[in-house]
């Protein structure tokens, strides 16, 4: 039961180990910087610092009441991403499957348009536009 | 009352500043981006397209008429694109 | 892209390491042995060999056409597993997470119910029931 | 024609063993399992409830009235428990 927010890359099966021990089932996603077919070269990354923490903590504890988890685990990077690295990850582990994937969804739809961060894209020029939210990462959240 | 005024992404770099701290007698958020606004012309071309901007009161997100009373940190900034 | 089935334990970060890579989004499950309540010490997982082989590998060929997916992973294990031991994983990789959270269901659901594995506990006493089939996994079919 | 008959979990118990070899002219499934549970007791219990038995023939699943021209290999057993 932990939200983590650091500027450090982060290794996904280090996170995963343990994880979930004495249940029956866990789901993680994690988010990547795609290249964009070639027009990115990294994410910068803004956040709330303070705000940030205590929205990733409150939408945990909301997932893990909604669909009774026995573990979540929320990890979100900021600063410089290059192409290729970890942006992000959620981890859910619950009695059965239904529940891990729908608290690990919920949480990931929660985190697209709640969360303060704000990602610019960086190309091979330096920094470029601001990445503009997606009209299906707010109807996402309608379905909860 | 004194207000931190934050601000993220690209209200910040069109304002020109991370934060200020202003006094102020506005009773909502609202009323808060009216005197914003009048301030100058960054302030107003940052806060012209208020469906554009997302507003949080003490680090909890709010409305553009929730009330200020007791406020400490108000903070304007884009749609979040977090995950 | 691949299916595995084995016996011996596996690592899911090990597994998950470099997984994605060039894609956006990851999903993984993990299905882990529970104790249910102190009754099981172990799994005994029984399959059909050469059919299971096949099967897995139609059901991740049909998720990627389905879910255009960049790429997918799919391990089961058979043999004795002890509590706390990891059954089976499936990952997926897709540029966006819709995509990879669906895919990962749907190669969860019809592996549950498709895939020819069979469950017994294995009690302190030794051998006990074979795991019944939950009307709940036949039914996740109907919605793909 | 010569067919691989296998069975897993408990049709396999049941039956007391893991596969055998048989020559039979059944057209389809529901036929050889006619023919099987005619075999002894054991065969006749487990195939009793046929609701409860899943098939497949070489290596795909199938169903009771499938056809069994050109098959070498029929398998029966419990619905399936993975993941």
């Amino acid at each position: 039961m932990a939200a983590r927010v650091q500027s450090a890359p982060f290794d996904l099966g280090a996170e995963l180990a343990g994880f979930g021990a004495g249940s029956g089932a866990v789901v993680s996603f994690s988010g990547l910087v795609r290249d964009e077919g070639g027009r990115l070269v990294a994410l910068e990354i803004e956040h709330y610092p303070g705000m940030t923490e205590k929205a990733l903590a409150a939408y945990g504890e909301r997932a893990a009441q909604r669909f009774g988890l026995d573990d979540w685990r929320i990890l979100h990077r900021h600063g410089r991403l290059a192409v290729g690295e970890p942006i992000m990850m959620v981890a859910t582990a619950a009695r059965h499957r239904a529940a891990a994937f729908q608290a690990a969804e919920y949480l990931m739809d929660w985190l697209k348009s709640r969360a303060p961060f704000w990602k610019r894209e960086i190309g091979p020029d330096g920094p470029g536009a601001w990445v503009a939210a997606r009209a299906e990462d707010e109807d996402a959240l309608s379905r909860w | 009352m004194a207000l931190d005024v934050l601000y993220f992404a690209w209200l910040r770099e069109r304002i020109g500043q991370p934060r200020e701290r202003i006094e102020t007698q506005a009773a909502t958020v609202r009323e808060l981006v009216a005197e914003l606004s009048a301030m100058d012309e960054w302030h107003a071309a940052a806060l012209a397209d208020l469906s554009a901007v997302r507003v949080a009161i003490d680090q909890e997100l709010a409305e553009l008429d929730a009330p200020l009373a007791g406020a400490r940190e108000v903070a304007f900034f884009p749609p979040m694109t977090g995950g």
